[in-house]
């Protein structure tokens, strides 16, 4: 355990309870970070680690309970407040104002006097950059910048302050493995300097690499604290109260690769923002029965990729088809026609959240259930109940999507999508931010698709998930597929170079 | 387990929306009493002829009820469009537009009965209505401009074609005021009672709210309505058209307050006139967030706000209170309902999403790069 | 010659309390709040302001009372979308009706439908030395060159160069990062709304103070809209609401001019008068798409 | 009809006004000041409801007064609300119903009257023919009306009276209100050297003060809102009209009729207000005399103003 023994933590909570209505999200939970530590703290999604360090930082106010830095006790009523009590965070959900630019987003809330010097702001961005290790743009527009640039800014912004205690909600849900090396080697030298670090993520690997001590919530009561060495197998029993199962593709039986593609895309072109593509010259075939990988790190054109194959938008150039049916610049209502399932990243946004799980259930055929002329409220009804049995959704047919946990809400997804029986699956980061138990599920599902035959493309940035289920993959980099292989000969250090845009395959 | 805390994740708080409108009431009395007061008038007497004797007897009852009509229309049109996410601000010039209409052919049909001049009236109207909301709904869905502005915009142009025709054209000939002549008898909306102003209108109020009720509650395409509206991307995401839909919103939205317009001259002038409407089409912004878009409360809030109407004028003359402070309770009132009614939901952190217009119902267009993490 | 030198002289003139509504509602509307209350704060801000002159026999007093009503009015807007969260439409529209009527119930308990009283405006001043006929163009009011030469460039340089501006356009675009941030949303808020009023206060005053030395009913006569369009129009940039104002102005004032020349009279002038607004409509939608509106335009926040 | 005061206890008259403007626009404010005047006398118990608008609350506020206050006479104007005003009337034959109106009387009980101040417009327009130097004259006006346009026709002659060249510029700001585009209307008359601006409405009066014009005010002695400027008002009094018939409900012997007489001249109900000589660039010499000649001539009913209803040759409409 780093930190001096006998002094007091950096930061401790203490008995913090919150409330949200009568659903309990921390129940008295205690914690505390030492000087010089990492302290990683795990659990479901739901479990309350989001909320209870939101309070720490002043973004949420507790029922019951106190903060303490260095062993005083602070009234933390507003970021404000724990920023001068040397506290920094990393939100889940990124903080950034997007169309201001990287100097713009770190001035911010550092007023001193009316004027606002953008050069020196500049100055102090491109400063602690490099002491950081940390490469941004000072000029450039946040909202212009990939997902992962937009974690830097925010890890730099935080440290910019020159925090003492920094607070990581999952930091690394965005980033590829070599910008996860780097944010821990930045780590690892703050820490030195006797930062204290609090970690989130679901990634036990992290976890473990990088965390003196690991913490686990459940239903938002802590379960218990252990040394940062424990063993996959252990934490993942602490989070869930049961020993973890790995979802797998079963190495044998790939589809044959003499079959025709039937999803097939060809020199496929889509425009990006400053009128230069974002995808360009894609051309690909999923067989049935084949999960093709999509790997890359993000930014590189896979939401691109993906709005063309939803219906969302529509590309330049190209051709995109299912069997014998032309699908270029389908709209969405055509692809669900065509039988093509559509899982994307942005799941609250593909939903309509206000409504019930039921209406969303049916909302891509509205149609179906028509009953002379009125909405036939009986049939959705059974419908809804039906897959929420089948697919395992933790809600009631009448519960608004917006009030469901991320996992079910996935699950809705899930539902609506393969309750149809699609030809071709495709699917974005399914598993984003999901705990372990809903990761599993979702994973086998999408096997399952794959044992019944249809044609998957999934596009994720956990080298891990692609390694699990996928037969082929391939790399975008710039909007242009750099290497293609199969997933038995991949290798992660091939991976890693293709998608940081070094080494063309041949 | 967890289940059993989803289903009640959103605190019902203890207040009801009857309670709340109450208690603004009594807030605003509060508020409003200073000024009775330097008036010279009681403000309890006040108060009751505000809201209390419009109630009390047939006459002013009835009365309600004729105040009422016109802001059963807009309120209504309003929340159509609402619901949708399409944000008209442009009843006021839709319901001119109407009433244009109704004039027209009001004074054209002559010899022709009633039951061929009054649907005839209310076709025009309503059609009249909707072409006026048609340009704001394609300049929105097809270059994503803002139809808060647009739509803002044309009510004094309407306004302004109203006085072009009065001034012009349709100047009644016989007193030379600009007025346009009468409509014929026939084109005149029958008294629902004898010897009282309730019209025909009235009716066709409520036949329009229960028919938007009964479209948007339980339609796949009021579905569809309510789907774009809560969530545009999501909708289009789903297969809806989610251009179309918001075009359809416009436009019912403004053929229903084009019938308000026919509503006002067949039932009440029974000509064209540039007064007949003191902003019935602002007002239904008031109805229709009072009455939280739902056509039900559409109906209340259009039924309060008539016995308001009806309560100012009384106050005003058997008290002596400047008729002004008619507007003054209005605006108070207002502004307490909106900030009490945001205790309805506990304190939700996710507030009902009003968002921008923008261009998220445009087709195709670029997804947003920001929030990708869940 | 002179009919150019007179149009650019009323433009100005005519663009001065669109110049003032529509930078104040600019800063509302930049952190975030639509402040349909602009048309009754104009209308307070010129009745107070006229009141308050006539009672003390100071138009800059009367000034001052303008500016206290505007700043009251963006203070009653941000405790209702503010700190309730209630409806922007609803509340601006609410605070319009209240104000006008407040207005005109207090005009009515204090001069009792008398004869119209009026006060010694403020004057025409013309700083710049004689020039020739040109000269005309700048005799204008204080409050004119007040807006043009420090309102704006103050208004701008607030908005864009100082960190209070950054605070504004952060909570407007993202309340949530700018809490995080440790920026207080409700304060900024707050601010920016009172900011606003006061503005717009000021831009109703022009008329009571300045162009007419008295207050009469309708004063406002709708500009306070216009000037929600103009923020529009000029993509809640300062510098393009301004240049928004004065193309209306000028259209505005030409129409006047146009018709009095001989053989304009028979023309339906409704035409003419409509064409500001269409004009308005026509650029937006020449302007296409894309127009990128604050992040959390009508959007209330609040911590969990 | 006819109606006596001796129901209202107190021996005075029973007198409500129900005006569809607010009391401070001036054509109602004309009739508004005219009963205080006579309350103010003792004469009457007044009351009144203003800024019942034309959406249809007049017949309301009609019917509900004459049900529970039962007044012995209502004053208004019914102009934008003639049918509801008239029917109301007709439903109620014992009280007296004296509206402005652009229409005629109506037995039993509903008289009209109406500002017939196109003789002091005349009178008006004879001063500004005189005092032009650049032979053109301004006029504002709100909506060309048939009430505003004989006025403004009526001035239109007298300035071509004394002026035979002179060019008059009409402008209507189609508002009754908005004095900020009545001020832009009349400066824009400037602009085209104007150098006379008669004000039918407000706003007019501060255009010719900021330039040292004359202006000539209209409805009420407008010559304290810029004594240098103002040089006559042409006035409308509803006095006469009111006196009339309080009268004739007091004797019980009211009937219907069109007193239009009680608003012109002869009776007093028009004129045209003192001659302020002290005017920018002053009168010409004899203006004065023949303007109070012909004054004379009207009210000796030797001179008869025109009256036309019509647009004004050369007018506009415009404002905000
Ligand atoms: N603002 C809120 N209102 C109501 N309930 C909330 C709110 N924020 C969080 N919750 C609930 O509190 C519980 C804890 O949520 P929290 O976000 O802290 O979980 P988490 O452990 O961070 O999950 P994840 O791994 O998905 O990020 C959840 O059940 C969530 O639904
Ligand atoms: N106002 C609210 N009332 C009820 N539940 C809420 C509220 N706000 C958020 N939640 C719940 O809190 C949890 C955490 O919210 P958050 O916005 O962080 O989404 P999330 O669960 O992380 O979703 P995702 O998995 O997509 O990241 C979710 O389960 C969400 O449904
Ligand atoms: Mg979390
Ligand atoms: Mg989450």
């Amino acid at each position: 355990m780093a930190g001096v023994p006998g002094s007091a933590p950096a930061l401790e909570l203490r008995g913090i309870t919150k409330r949200f209505g009568d659903l309990v999200a921390n129940r008295s939970v205690d914690f505390d970070v030492v000087g010089g530590e990492v302290h990683a703290l795990l659990g479901e999604n739901g479990a309350g680690k989001t909320t209870v360090m939101r309070i720490a930082y002043g973004l949420t106010h507790p029922d019951a309970g106190s903060v303490l830095v260095e062993g005083h006790e602070v009234a933390i009523r507003s970021p404000r407040d724990a920023i001068a009590a040397g506290i920094g965070m990393v939100t889940q959900h990124f903080s950034l104002v997007g169309p201001m630019s990287v100097a713009e987003n770190l001035a911010l809330g550092r007023a001193s006097g009316l004027r606002l010097d953008l050069d020196a702001a500049r100055r102090r961005a491109v400063h602690a950059a490099e002491r950081f290790g940390i490469r941004v743009d000072p000029d450039a527009r946040v909202a212009d910048l990939s997902v992962g640039e937009q974690q830097r800014v925010e890890i730099l912004k935080a440290l910019a302050r020159d925090c003492r205690i920094l607070i990581l909600d999952e930091p690394t849900a965005v980033l590829v493995p070599a910008e996860i090396e780097a944010l821990f080697a930045t780590l690892r030298s703050l820490l030195e300097e006797g930062l204290s670090v609090v970690f989130i993520s679901h990634k036990l690997g992290e976890v473990r690499a990088i965390s003196n001590r690991v913490s686990v919530l459940r239903q938002g009561q802590m379960i218990g604290t252990v040394a940062g060495s424990t063993d996959e197998r252990e934490l993942a029993r602490m989070m869930v109260g049961r020993p973890m199962l790995g979802v797998e593709r079963s190495a044998g039986a790939p589809a044959p690769s003499e079959a025709e593609p039937v999803l097939r895309i060809r020199d496929l072109r889509v425009d990006g923002a400053h009128g230069r593509p974002s995808v360009e010259d894609v051309s690909l075939g999923v067989r049935g029965g084949e999960i093709l990988g999509v790997a890359g790190v993000s930014g590189n054109g896979q939401t691109e990729l993906m709005a063309v194959l939803s219906g969302m938008r529509r590309p330049v150039a190209g051709t995109v088809s299912v069997g014998d049916l032309d699908l270029t610049g389908a709209d969405p209502r055509q692809m669900t026609a065509a039988r093509v399932g559509r899982i994307p990243e942005d799941r609250h946004a593909s939903l309509i959240p206000d409504l019930s799980v039921a209406y969303n259930l049916v909302m891509e055929r509205l149609d179906d259930f028509r009953h002379s002329g009125r909405i036939d409220e009986r049939a959705i009804r059974a419908h809804a109940d039906e897959l929420i049995a089948r697919f395992d959704i933790r809600a009631s047919p009448d519960d608004r999507v917006a009030a469901l946990s991320g996992g079910n809400i996935q699950k809705v997804l899930l539902a609506r999508v393969l309750s149809r029986d699609p030809r071709v699956l495709v699917v974005s980061q399914p598993t984003r931010g999901l705990d372990v138990g809903a990761t599993e599920y979702v994973r086998s599902q999408l096997l399952a698709r794959r044992a019944d035959g249809a044609a998957v493309l999934l596009v994720s940035e956990d080298l891990d998930e692609l390694l699990a289920l996928a037969d082929r993959l391939i790399v975008l980099y710039e909007g242009r597929i750099v290497g293609e292989m199969s997933a038995q000969e991949a290798d992660r250090e091939q991976l890693g170079m293709l998608m940081a845009g070094r080494g063309r395959n041949p | 387990m967890r289940l059993s805390s989803i289903s009640t994740r959103y605190p019902v708080s203890p207040w009801s929306t009857p309670a709340l409108v109450l208690f603004a009431i009594a807030i605003t009395f509060v508020i409003t009493a200073g000024p009775i007061l330097l008036a010279g008038a009681n403000p309890i007497a006040a108060y009751a002829e505000f809201v209390v004797i419009p109630l009390t007897s047939q006459f002013t009852l009835l009365e309600v009820l004729v105040s009422a009509t016109p802001i059963l229309f807009t309120g209504a049109a309003v929340a159509i469009a609402f619901r949708a996410g399409y944000w008209n601000i442009g009843a006021e010039g839709q319901l001119l537009l109407g009433a244009i209409a109704a004039a027209g052919v009001g004074t054209t049909v002559g010899d022709l009965p009633g039951i061929v001049a009054l649907p005839a009236m209310l076709l025009g109207g309503a059609i009249a209505g909707a072409a006026w909301a048609l340009l704001p709904a394609l300049l929105r869905v097809r270059f994503g401009i803002d139809e808060v502005v647009t739509t803002l915009l044309l009510n004094p142009v309407a306004l302004l074609l109203v006085n072009g025709l009065l001034h012009g054209p349709w100047r009644d000939p016989v007193t030379g005021f600009p007025e346009s002549p009468r409509i014929a008898a026939s084109a005149e909306f029958p008294a629902l009672i004898d010897r009282s102003r309730l019209h025909l209108g009235f009716v066709i109020a409520l036949v329009v709210i229960a028919t938007a009720w009964y479209v948007i509650a339980r339609t796949p395409a009021g579905l569809r309505l309510r789907a774009a509206g809560l969530s545009p991307h999501g909708a289009r995401f789903a297969g809806i058209n989610v251009s179309r839909t918001l075009i359809v919103a416009a436009l019912a939205s403004g053929a229903i307050a084009g019938l308000a317009g026919v509503s006002e001259v067949a039932g009440i002038q029974h000509r064209l006139t540039s007064g007949l409407s003191p902003g019935y089409g602002y007002t239904g912004i008031v109805v229709a967030t009072l009455g939280t878009l739902t056509m039900g409360g559409v109906v209340l809030a259009a039924l309060f706000l008539g016995d308001l109407t009806v309560g100012a004028s009384t106050a005003a003359r058997s008290l002596g209170i400047p008729s002004q402070l008619g507007a003054v309770v209005q605006g108070v009132l207002l502004l307490t309902v909106v900030a009490l009614l945001t205790l309805r939901r506990g304190n939700s952190s996710r507030p009902v999403d009003a968002g921008p217009p923008a261009g998220e119902s445009a087709e195709h267009e670029p997804a947003p790069t920001e929030g990708a993490v869940t | 010659m002179t009919l150019l030198i007179d149009l650019l002289a009323a433009t100005l003139r005519n663009a001065t309390p669109l110049v003032y509504g529509t930078v104040g509602e600019t800063y509302a509307e930049r952190g975030g709040v639509l402040n349909l209350g602009i048309e009754g704060t104009m209308y307070a801000g010129a009745f107070v302001g006229f009141a308050a002159a006539l009672a003390t026999g100071s138009p800059l007093l009367g000034l001052v009372a303008a500016v206290g009503v505007g700043l009251l009015s963006g203070a009653v807007m941000a405790l209702l979308t503010v700190t309730f969260g209630a409806n922007q439409h609803v509340s601006g529209i609410g605070l319009t009706i209240g104000l006008i009527g407040a207005s005109e119930f207090a005009n009515r308990l204090i001069f009792r439908g008398g004869e119209l009283q009026r006060i010694e405006p403020m004057p025409l001043i013309n700083p710049l030395p004689d020039v020739g006929p040109v000269s005309a163009v700048f005799s204008q009011y204080g409050l004119t060159w007040v807006a043009f030469l420090l309102v704006v460039p103050l208004a701008w340089w607030v908005l864009q160069r100082s960190s209070f501006g950054l605070e504004i356009r952060a909570v407007g675009e993202n309340p949530e990062a700018a809490d995080a941030a440790g920026v207080s949303v409700p304060r900024t808020r707050y601010l920016a709304l009172m900011i606003g009023g006061a503005l717009m206060a000021v831009g109703g005053a022009f008329f009571t103070l300045a162009l007419l030395g008295s207050f009469t009913l309708d004063i406002i006569a709708g500009r306070g809209w216009v000037c929600i369009a103009l923020v529009i129009f000029g993509r809640w940039r300062i510098g393009r609401g301004v240049v928004g104002a004065l193309l209306f102005s000028l259209i505005y004032s030409l129409q006047f001019r146009l018709q009095i020349l001989p053989g304009f009279g028979d023309l339906p002038f409704e035409l003419l008068l409509a064409l500001p607004y269409l004009v308005v409509i026509g650029a937006l939608a020449l302007s296409g798409r894309n127009v990128a509106y604050p992040g959390a335009y009508l959007k209330p926040y609040r911590r969990s | 009809g006819t109606s006596s005061p001796s129901d209202s206890g107190s021996g005075k008259v029973k007198v409500f006004g129900a005006f569809a403007t607010q009391i401070e626009e001036p054509w109602d404010g004309v009739i508004h000041a005219a009963l205080e005047a006579e309350k103010a006398a003792g004469r009457i118990d007044y009351t009144f409801a203003d800024d019942i608008g034309y959406a249809g609350d007049m017949e309301r506020v009609l019917r509900q007064t004459s049900e529970e206050e039962k007044p012995d006479i209502i004053f208004g104007d019914a102009f934008g609300n003639e049918e509801a005003v008239r029917a109301v009337a007709a439903d109620f034959p014992d009280i007296a119903f004296v509206f402005g109106s652009g229409g005629g009387p109506a037995e039993p009980n509903f008289s009209v009257f109406d500002n017939w101040i196109h003789e002091p417009a005349y009178l008006a327009g004879m001063l500004a023919g005189g005092i032009t130097q650049t032979n053109v004259i301004g006029v504002v006006g709100g909506i060309p009306v048939p009430e505003v346009n004989r006025i403004v026709n009526a001035f239109i002659a007298g300035a071509q009276a004394t002026n035979p060249a002179v060019e008059v510029k009409v402008t209507f700001i189609n508002s009754w209100f908005d004095p900020g585009a009545a001020k832009e209307a009349a400066l824009a008359q400037v602009g085209a050297d104007a150098d006379v601006l008669y004000a039918e409405r407000f706003g007019v009066i501060e255009a010719a003060q900021e330039n040292d014009l004359v202006a000539i005010g209209n409805m009420s002695d407008q010559k304290a809102l810029a004594p240098a400027n103002v040089v006559t008002s042409v006035t409308w009094n509803m006095g006469p009209t009111v006196k009339y018939v309080i009268d004739q409900v007091m004797a019980g012997s009211y009937t219907s009729q069109d007193l239009k007489d009680f608003s012109m001249v002869g009776k007093g109900g028009a004129a045209l207000a003192e001659i302020n000589t002290d005017v920018p660039g002053g009168l010409p010499e004899g203006l004065v005399a023949d303007v109070q000649a012909r004054e004379a001539e009207i009210k000796a009913g030797t001179f008869r103003v025109d009256i036309n209803e019509g647009q004004p040759p050369g007018s506009t409409i415009a404002g905000g």
